[in-house]
């Protein structure tokens, strides 16, 4: 009935040891390509933000990371970043590409969220997305009908919560893109 | 004693179904079935991660003292679930994703350290093997049966494809957690009446 | 043992010969207003989504009555009323399959499930309406008036645009088939309660509580009743005699939680309307509000 | 070797070893002496956790038979089989005959007794019974709407054309549902073997029942004085058995002018003493009405004239083929 508490310490130290030294090898097999994954991930995001650059350079200015675009003759075109914000059900994430030459932005690309399917989840397609292609810095309004001015974002009909959500969340993205690259300049 | 083998195996099939019999495992069986691929891959997880402890466990029963039995199992199912949360992330990184944290949650699904307790501590590994596909198995065509309903009537398609023309009005409710609950009810309830039939 | 004799009865004592029937019929006679209301606002239409939801409802009821091998008892009125309150809380432009569907699901999952009359914990009605909600929500959330799509008044509000009080008051404004026009549905309500079939503490608990918490948090009150489903749901939907207390305490914290619900679903939540939920979170509580708030008993020792 | 091998092993192990050392300190301290025999009880228990011993499943009815607090045949669904096997392992010889059935006392249904009244109303006899007693002549009397049938978890009663529940006792277990259910108080839980049942529980005087039953108890007291050994008394107008001294020799039953006692068992004819007795006296002593004369070591014999053919010194008497008993058909 009595166990001696060595062979306790023992057993589970043990077992603790065999997994640790297991995962380790699992860890060290699979990090390369569970890397490579992400990295390709992050790459295609960007570049679907910043359809024209060549080449993209990580950037850490006031605590957060920045992926400049350059074309291929070297010249800045535009400025990606990642940025979530909290949407109807859970956190949404997305990466936002500005042109900061001419204060606008390219592009928004999804990367996760946990909307409504149906209804939410339409952030994610291109009929909401096209409200931010080309749109200029600034505070915007959403609406529900059609968007009649530059200022102006189209909500999905029925998802007034989720396009919000987004709208903030870019809001908050370029305020932060200016802040770190001197606004309009 | 194959008899008794192909008996375990059988016996989470049907007879002792971990999701419509023993109401085991629910949280995957809620969460993941809103398409097939995500069941499918769920079950298949968790099959791997059953059949792995149960060797483990039932090869190392006499060393493995009853105090410290619990912590012991928890140990190795987290390493096998720790693997294929390597592995999923590793080589199928997007079915990865769409499972995002069920895959380690996997751990503390009731079924896999259920089944150990009860049957992989007490039984000889060829027995404990035979058990766990058979749960294993069981456990996912459930998955799979359970996901392609919520699939077909959530969004109209299955494994992704389109099954169901623009015509169908996909019934958003069938990919919520609400329509896993729906859905399942109706199969616990239809698989009960096959039952009394077969009786 | 053709003698007479003595009948003797233990309590609860029934009163009079009303019957379930009566009730079922006398509730459906009540919301004529509201149907010709909608049939006038939103034309021909309306009455077709009615009628297709009716005779989902009372397919499903004889399909699950038949398959239980229960007596056949369409003939109560409960089927065709489940089926005439969901159509009434739908959009008028919905397609007709959708409202077949909820209703079958009302009966079906609301009901029958459960065990039939008497043993639903929820408003089929409403547990329909959530299912097509949750369903169809662009279908659901889709406002047509005059043949324009509109906003709902209480997205108005939100949008912090003005609307006539009289429009919402007679129901010229786009919303649910039945919800709209205030005019009509208290016209039935007042003759249910002349009747004595509702129950005056539950619709009044919960319409004050609404204007209470409005008019605090700065909201007009009068909008907030007259929009949106507040009256059909507190005349018609939160005093179903199934999915409610029966005692007269319970009555009042039932219709007080139900309109706490919804002012707060309304003002903060995310949709725009609660009274559907509101009335369902309150359905789950009866059992525990009945057992916990029963009137004293006399003449017995503590 | 990487790093990460050796932060892994270091944490993991350290975790383990950390929490084995935890797991073993706390065992020993709070170490509870669990009784073994536990264990062992719910081992032979049937597991199905149905309730029907009252407790709230089997575990805690093993715990309960450990303490005391609980019969060893207390399981109604393992019956006799598992008391048997609980008695082994508590060391205690297990008490035969302890197994109880249900049992009515009543047998006026509907043809046997008068109808006064109509009821209109919720069809249980809780509800019945609350309004005077129900609705037949007799306040003691079934009520006949089943409450019993539907409490009990076995199935073993089944309510009879004549508006009484009849009791299977190959499936009844014993469990007392059906006595809680009743609330006319008229079922009651007898000794398996005991064959004499008083089927009545009306304490009207004679006058009254006669009136109102046809198989009531009349309180004419004939039993009384017909029970060799004293086991009927007679409480407020009726007869009670008493199933401790009942020897199920069934002449109450067949005194009884109603009816009312029931005798399930075998009527003796003659009772005579054959020439194998040894003369151990065990049966003169027996002999509730001294029938039997006879000195140590010598032949008995029974005077006839006295005999009431109870078959008490039968079941004495430990010499096959001493005593001879005939039955009557």
């Amino acid at each position: 009935m009595e166990t001696k508490i060595s062979k306790l310490v023992i057993t589970l130290t043990v077992i603790g040891i065999i997994s640790a030294i297991a995962l380790s090898f699992v860890y060290q097999w699979t990090t390369p390509y569970i890397e490579k994954h992400q990295a390709e991930a992050q790459k295609k995001a960007i570049n679907a933000v910043l359809p024209q650059a060549e080449e993209v350079k990580e950037v850490e200015k006031e605590g957060q990371t920045f992926y400049e675009g350059y074309d291929s003759n070297g010249n800045r075109i535009g400025v990606a970043m990642n940025a979530s914000g909290p949407g109807y059900q859970n956190v949404i994430e997305l990466m936002i590409g500005v042109n900061i030459n001419a204060d606008k932005i390219y592009a928004i690309k999804i990367l996760s969220h946990e909307e409504t399917p149906g209804l939410g989840a339409r952030i994610n397609g291109d009929e909401f997305k096209s409200n931010f292609v080309d749109k200029e810095f600034g505070d915007y309004d959403v609406v529900k009908r059609q968007a009649k001015t530059e200022m102006e974002v189209e909500a999905i009909a029925g998802a007034t919560i989720s396009s919000k959500s987004v709208t903030s969340i870019v809001e908050n993205a370029v305020k932060q893109i200016e802040s770190a690259y001197g606004g309009g300049a | 004693m194959f008899k008794k083998i192909l008996y375990d195996f059988k016996n989470g099939l049907w007879r002792e179904n971990p999701i419509i019999v023993l109401v085991i495992g629910m949280c995957p069986t809620l969460a993941v079935t809103n398409t097939v691929q995500n069941g499918l891959a769920m079950g298949i997880a968790t099959s791997f991660v059953l059949l792995s402890s149960e060797i483990v466990i039932s090869l190392f029963k006499k060393f493995i003292p009853n105090n410290v039995r619990i912590p012991s199992f928890i140990l190795i199912i987290a390493t096998f679930v720790t693997f294929t949360d390597f592995f999923l992330k590793a080589f199928f990184p997007d079915i990865a994703s769409s499972l995002s944290l069920f895959i380690p949650l996997i751990v503390v699904n009731c079924l896999i350290l259920g089944r150990q307790e009860a049957f992989a501590s007490k039984n000889p590994t060829r027995r404990a093997i035979a058990d766990a596909l058979g749960m294993g198995i069981g456990f996912t065509w459930v998955l799979v049966l359970l996901s392609a309903v919520r699939e077909l009537l959530g969004m109209g398609s299955i494994f992704g494809l389109t099954i169901l023309g623009s015509w169908y009005q996909p019934m958003v409710i069938m990919i919520l957690p609400a329509g896993a609950f729906i859905s399942l009810g109706v199969l616990v309830g239809f698989m009960n009446v096959l039952k009394r039939r077969g009786n | 043992m053709n003698n007479k004799q003595l009948i003797v009865t233990s309590n609860p004592h029934i009163k009079d010969s009303t019957s379930v029937e009566d009730i079922m019929w006398t509730v459906v006679f009540a919301l004529v207003p509201a149907v010709l209301a909608a049939t006038y606002f939103f034309g021909l239409r309306a009455l077709l989504v009615i009628a297709v939801s009716i005779i989902g409802a009372v397919i499903t009821e004889y399909i699950f009555l038949k398959i239980r091998k229960k007596e056949i008892v369409i003939d109560d009125g409960s089927a065709v009323l489940t089926g005439l309150l969901l159509a009434l809380t739908l959009p008028p432009s919905i397609p007709l399959w959708t409202a077949f569907l909820g209703s079958v699901v009302a009966i079906g999952l609301g009901k029958q499930v459960f065990g039939g009359l008497g043993y639903n914990p929820f408003n089929p009605a409403l547990v329909g309406r959530a299912f097509l909600t949750a369903s169809y929500p662009v279908l659901m959330t889709t406002w047509v008036l005059d043949g324009t799509s509109t906003a709902t008044p209480l997205s108005y509000i939100s949008n912090g645009e003005l609307i006539e009080i009289w429009d919402l008051f007679i129901g010229n404004i786009g919303g649910s088939l039945g919800e709209t026009s205030a005019l009509a549905l208290l016209l039935g309500a007042a003759y249910l309660i002349y009747k004595g079939y509702i129950n005056w503490r539950i619709p009044t608990g919960m319409i004050s509580s609404v204007i209470v918490i409005s008019f605090l948090a700065g909201a007009n009150p009068i909008t907030h009743i007259f929009a949106g489903g507040l009256i059909i749901g507190a005349f018609y939907m939160a005093t179903d005699m199934v999915t409610s207390p029966v005692t007269k305490k319970a009555r009042w914290v039932f219709g007080i939680g139900a309109g706490l619900l919804v002012a707060i679903i309304r003002l903060w939540g995310g949709y725009p309307e609660g009274v559907m939920y509101s009335i369902l979170l309150m359905n789950t509580t009866v059992p525990l509000l009945d057992r916990y708030l029963k009137p004293k008993t006399l003449g017995v020792a503590e | 070797m990487d790093s990460i091998y050796i932060y892994s092993i270091l944490s993991m192990g350290g975790i383990g070893a950390i929490l084995a050392l935890g797991l073993g300190l706390a065992a020993k301290k709070f170490h509870v002496e669990v009784d073994e025999r536990i264990k062992e009880v719910e081992k032979v228990l049937p597991g199905a956790n149905c309730g029907a011993c009252g407790y709230a499943g089997c575990s805690s009815f093993a715990e309960a038979v450990i303490k005391g607090d609980a019969e060893i045949n207390g399981c109604p669904v393992g019956g006799n089989e598992v008391a048997e096997k609980i008695a082994e392992i508590l060391g205690v010889q297990e008490e035969t005959n302890e197994t109880v059935k249900a049992q009515l006392l009543c047998s006026g249904g509907i043809k046997e007794t008068k109808k006064i009244s109509e009821y209109h109303g919720i069809e249980t006899c809780k509800a019945v019974n609350s309004i005077n007693g129900g609705t037949k002549s007799c306040q003691y009397a079934c009520l006949g709407y089943g409450d019993c049938e539907e409490a009990c978890p076995f199935d073993a009663i089944e309510m009879s054309d004549n508006g009484l529940p009849i009791i299977d006792k190959e499936k009844c277990t014993g469990c007392g549902k059906c006595v809680k259910a009743c609330p006319q108080n008229i079922i009651i839980l007898a000794p398996e073997d005991k064959l004499n049942h008083i089927r009545c529980s009306s304490h009207e005087p004679g006058k009254v029942v006669s009136k109102i039953c046809e198989v009531g108890c009349i309180g004419c007291s004939l039993c009384v004085k017909t029970c060799p050994v004293d086991a009927i008394k007679m409480e407020d107008n009726l007869a009670v058995i008493d199933y401790d001294k009942c020897i199920n020799c069934g002449l109450c039953s067949e005194k009884c002018p109603t009816g009312t006692i029931e005798f399930n068992g075998r009527l003796i004819e003659k009772v005579v003493i054959t020439d194998q007795c040894v003369g151990c006296t065990r049966c003169a002593k027996a002999c509730p009405v001294n029938a039997i004369e006879g000195e140590l070591k010598k032949v008995h014999e029974i005077d006839q004239n006295k005999c009431v053919q109870c078959g008490l010194c039968y079941d004495v008497c430990k010499v096959d083929g001493a005593i001879e008993v005939t039955y009557k058909e």
